[in-house]
């Protein structure tokens, strides 16, 4: 497995995916912004979190048109694998790799904490290494979660199961009062149609490590580093 | 520039310097300045000064850089140890860590922009401390802060505590650097004057650390990163001047913070550093561009030639008097390796970021500044800082509220009434709220995050770890400055050993009101001595600090708050301790007095 | 030339932020306030002395950035 | 009644958003943007249907909650 993390200017989770990745057995390759092309071979691309272009404008915009993002979709377009996480799903989203938006966090502040996370769906790239209802307990850091998108959409990623993670207390319940960011249907990552594109808004990237906080983040690049 | 008048008389030999408008006592006071510190500037040039060269002369010598008032009694804390790489006077402290790496740390202070701005206030605090700490080298790992608000139900705290929170954490969310630990306090001293204080550390190669030392005749000095504007011009000299009813009125330009700007400027730093391109490097902090380059001058034993036409500019029509004294954020000044020049402009140009041939060192000692050809400025470049007055303010000893016994005091309600009291206190209530804004945990190397007693960040892969924390209960520090003082090191050193830490040293941010009060003067020696004290007998270093005085609102100064940062190292962060139960039936044991 | 693109909220997309201000007017006991939603505007120096090039130059800018025409409108108003 | 207000960054403050806006247009080459400053705009219900009333209330709302006025100015408008 042959990963490029991908740095934006204002890129800042990029350090963080890589060792994450590393630890899991994958060769970590970096890629530049303005480059056009992935690195030869690269089997997945990672969209680091952060805040390209300082979040100016919306979250992601800039940097979802940025030379290397061409090469990103074509990439996608071919089966390839694609990860963003945090910003990097902002990017995805308004790259049109994924469908809707993160907007403001419904109480306007950035917001970090734990925070678990239920499995939806574990016969995936990025999940085999979870099982489907599965809690995961992992981190939030982000001002700009708020994923929306129209009903048609909505309908479209609940019937097909393109959710991937859900929002949710220790116990695994679903609810309003476990959902940090106001999110429809407490979604937390989306796949897309393909299953070969994850945009998630936590970071299992910083809960790799028994010492920090804990390990439930790996199971995310192992499955992803056995792919 | 066109038709200014030349000076007539004792200007023959500087028949170049404009002199527009003539300076006026007025000018003078505006610019902060005493009568006879103006005279003494006078007489060091033998001439009546240019506008530029009073703006530069009052951006030196207050209170902010000068440290006019402070310096006698700074000079009496300890500085030194074994493992004391640098001490005070340069952009951050820095100790040995060991394994060759050092930790490179310091606070300050942006309280009074931020009472008037308080997200821009707080953010731009934070870019300043980060700046302070990447200029030496060092990745930054860690952020803190100590905050102080007035009371909770006056009028304008809310606001306040939700501005300055939300800039904190939007500047260093931003630039990726984890904010994970400091304190935050209500009082009603602080109504007309709050406290932004904010700590950076990072983590250097020990022998690749870089000063602001000037060397070499002939070198460019390269200013880098964002453009200059008509930021905060006067921020430097406000930042020392008591505030009155009037000052929400005056709102000086207020300086914006760019977290983006200067997460480009870190990592081409960094990678400048790296490239061996860097002979002596300096932060654009208050007073930008005349600080800074006076400094590396002074500090080389060498003079400084700026010439303005080349500095990157915001806006159009800046005056020399403006570029001078503008305090835009994220910007450096280097003096460049020349024979690494396109090297070095290629690293900036692929960030992104302005980089600019100013001017270069010379001989002379001279400090000379030319715009649009004409010399705005040409001042002996040692003497402005050397010569800045120094002043030993009268203090006297405050009455020392005695301790009461506590047998003569009478309890004035039930114990569990009390306690539920205590535990709603904005003081003592959970500060989850404030640091939830925060990200606390990038990097992935955040061990403790707040809530302990002293955070932890491990260092790299480990095993080695940091642990940090600021302390001070300013209300100790007014009832006995001298034991006040001892009590926040002592606490401090509480905190970090109470993790499993070795303390190692501190950073202070010594915030009082106005210095020429003999009673607040007599606070700021006291509480001096206890942490001196204090430092001496636990061999805890002072390496860095900030001094912020005039922190007082009609004639009211705020309680004596002078914030120690300490920082202390975990040779294995796997054996560290918390603050929580890890099981039922464990003994409590009571340690110390 | 000077531009002003005014972006706002496509009818029915959700605004938190609007939200938010509406509770925090409310909250700060300023009356009379309803509905409230929240949009950027731009102000624009274009090069172009030509009105329909600058316009067109716009379009192509609110198109390709400015806007996410996804949830977003866009307006362009070419001053004098 | 309908209302739109304005806010702006006052002159000489910095814009970092404008900024890297102008940039991301000259990296998609988009020719001939100059300078780009960002503002942001409320359309807000006012309850009132007297005017000279809902401007104060709007004022009220903006010189407490809207705008900065340390750093931004900002404009109302009442629609007909
Ligand atoms: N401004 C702040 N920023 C980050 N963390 C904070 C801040 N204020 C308080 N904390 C964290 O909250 C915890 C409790 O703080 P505090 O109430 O001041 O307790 P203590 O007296 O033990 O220092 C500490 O771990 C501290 O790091």
């Amino acid at each position: 497995m042959k990963a490029a993390v991908i740095t934006f200017p204002g890129s800042n989770r990029d350090g963080d995916v890589a060792r994450a990745l590393r630890q899991a057995g994958a060769t970590v390759v970096s890629a530049w912004h303005a480059d056009h092309d992935l690195p030869a071979g690269t089997d997945l691309a990672v969209l680091p979190g952060g805040f390209s272009y300082g979040d100016y404008l919306r979250c992601g915009a800039i940097a979802s048109r940025a030379p290397i993002m061409d090469a990103v979709r074509a990439h996608a377009a071919r089966g390839g694998l694609v990860l963003g996480i945090c910003n990097g799903f902002q990017i995805l989203c308004e790259s049109g790799l994924l469908p809707g938006v993160l907007m403001r966090n419904a109480d306007l502040h950035f917001i970090c904490r734990r925070q678990h996370l239920k499995v939806a769906r574990a016969d995936t790239a990025f999940t085999n290494r979870y099982h489907v209802g599965q809690v995961i307990d992992v981190c939030i850091a982000h001002g700009e979660g708020n994923y929306v998108c129209d009903e048609a959409t909505l309908h479209e990623l609940e019937s097909e199961g393109r959710v991937a993670f859900r929002y949710c207390d220790a116990a695994g319940n679903v609810s309003r009062a476990a959902n940090p960011n106001g999110s429809l249907n407490d979604i937390a990552g989306v796949f897309s149609e393909d299953l070969n594109v994850l945009g998630m808004m936590p970071h299992p990237e910083n809960l790799i490590d028994e010492l920090v906080g804990g390990t439930d983040g790996r199971g995310l690049f192992e499955s992803l580093a056995a792919a | 520039m066109a038709g200014r008048a030349l000076f007539d008389r004792a200007q023959a030999e500087t028949e170049m310097i404009p002199n527009e408008p003539k300076i006026t006592p007025e000018l003078v006071a505006e610019h902060g300045l005493k009568p006879d510190e103006y005279e003494r500037f006078v007489a060091l040039i033998g001439r009546e000064p240019t506008i530029t060269e009073l703006g530069i002369v009052s951006a030196m010598w207050n209170e902010h850089c000068s440290y006019k008032s402070s310096r006698l009694h700074l000079k009496t804390l300890p500085t030194q140890a074994p493992w004391v790489i640098q001490g005070p006077g340069e952009n951050a402290g820095v100790i040995d860590i060991g394994d060759g790496l050092a930790c490179v740390f310091k606070m300050e202070s942006h309280n009074h922009p931020s009472y008037i701005e308080p997200y821009q206030g707080a953010t731009t605090g934070v870019g300043g401390i980060l700046r302070d700490v990447f200029t030496m080298g060092a990745r930054p790992v860690a952020a803190l802060n100590a905050l102080r608000f007035g009371s909770p139900d006056h009028p304008k705290t809310r606001h306040l505590v939700a501005g300055v929170v939300a800039g904190i954490g939007g500047y260093g969310n931003s630039f990726g650097v984890p904010t994970v630990g400091g304190s935050v306090g209500f009082h009603s001293r602080y109504d007309g004057n709050i406290l932004v204080n904010a700590m950076a550390v990072g983590i250097a190669k020990a022998d690749e650390i870089f000063y602001a030392k000037a060397t070499g005749v002939g070198n460019p000095i390269v200013y880098l990163g964002s453009k200059t504007g008509r930021d905060g011009i006067h921020g430097a000299t406000m930042a020392s001047a008591e505030f009155d009813e009037n000052s929400e009125e005056k709102r000086p330009t207020v300086q914006v913070g760019d977290p983006f700007a200067e997460k480009l400027l870190l990592e081409a730093c960094l990678e400048l550093m790296a490239s061996g391109s860097v002979i002596a490097i300096q932060d654009m902090g208050a007073a930008g561009l005349t600080c800074s380059a006076v400094e590396m001058g002074a500090k080389g034993d060498l003079g400084i030639e700026l010439d303005l036409d080349a500095v990157p500019c915001r806006e159009e029509g800046m005056s020399a008097y403006e570029m001078m004294l503008s305090e835009s954020q994220e910007r450096m000044l280097m003096v460049l390796d020349p024979d690494k020049h396109d090297i070095a402009e290629a690293i900036f140009r692929k960030w992104g970021l302005d980089f600019a041939v100013i001017g270069k060192t010379t001989d002379t000692l001279r400090f000379v500044v030319r715009h649009k050809g004409e010399v705005m400025a040409d001042l002996p470049i040692k003497e402005l800082g050397d010569e800045a007055p120094v002043y030993d303010r009268p203090h006297i000893q405050n009455a020392i509220e005695p301790v009461l016994p506590p047998e003569t005091v009478a309890a004035p309600m039930a114990n569990g009434e009390a306690l539920v009291r205590l535990v709603g206190t904005p003081d003592l209530s959970s500060k989850r709220w404030v640091w939830e804004q925060y990200d606390h945990l990038i990097l992935g190397n955040t061990v403790q995050t707040p809530g302990g007693d002293a955070a932890i960040v491990r260092v790299g892969d480990g095993p080695k770890g940091l642990a940090m924390t600021t302390d001070v209960t300013p209300r100790y520090c007014e009832a006995d400055p001298v034991e006040g003082g001892k009590q926040a090191v002592a606490e401090a050193w509480r905190n970090i050993t109470a993790v499993g830490g070795l303390p190692l040293a501190v950073t202070d941010n010594l915030n009082f009101g106005n210095p020429e009060k003999p009673d607040v003067m007599g606070q700021f020696v006291g509480c001096i001595r206890g942490i001196g004290e204090a430092c001496r007998a636990l061999d805890f270093p002072v390496v860095s600090g900030n001094v912020s005085l005039y922190n007082e609102t009609q004639g009211r100064s705020i309680l004596p708050t002078p914030t120690i940062g300490g920082v202390g190292l975990l040779d294995d962060v796997r054996v560290h301790a918390t603050i929580a139960f890890k099981g039922e039936g464990e003994s409590l044991i009571l340690i110390g007095e | 030339m000077k531009a002003r693109v005014t972006v706002t909220l496509k009818q029915g997309v959700l605004d938190p932020q609007g939200k938010a201000i509406e509770g925090g007017l409310k909250s700060l006991g300023i009356e009379g306030i309803g509905a409230v939603r929240q949009g950027k505007v731009f102000d624009i120096e274009v090069e172009s002395a030509d009105k329909a090039k600058a316009e067109s130059v716009l379009r192509d800018a609110c198109e390709r950035l400015l806007a996410n025409t996804v949830i977003e409108n866009y307006r362009i108003e070419l001053a004098e």
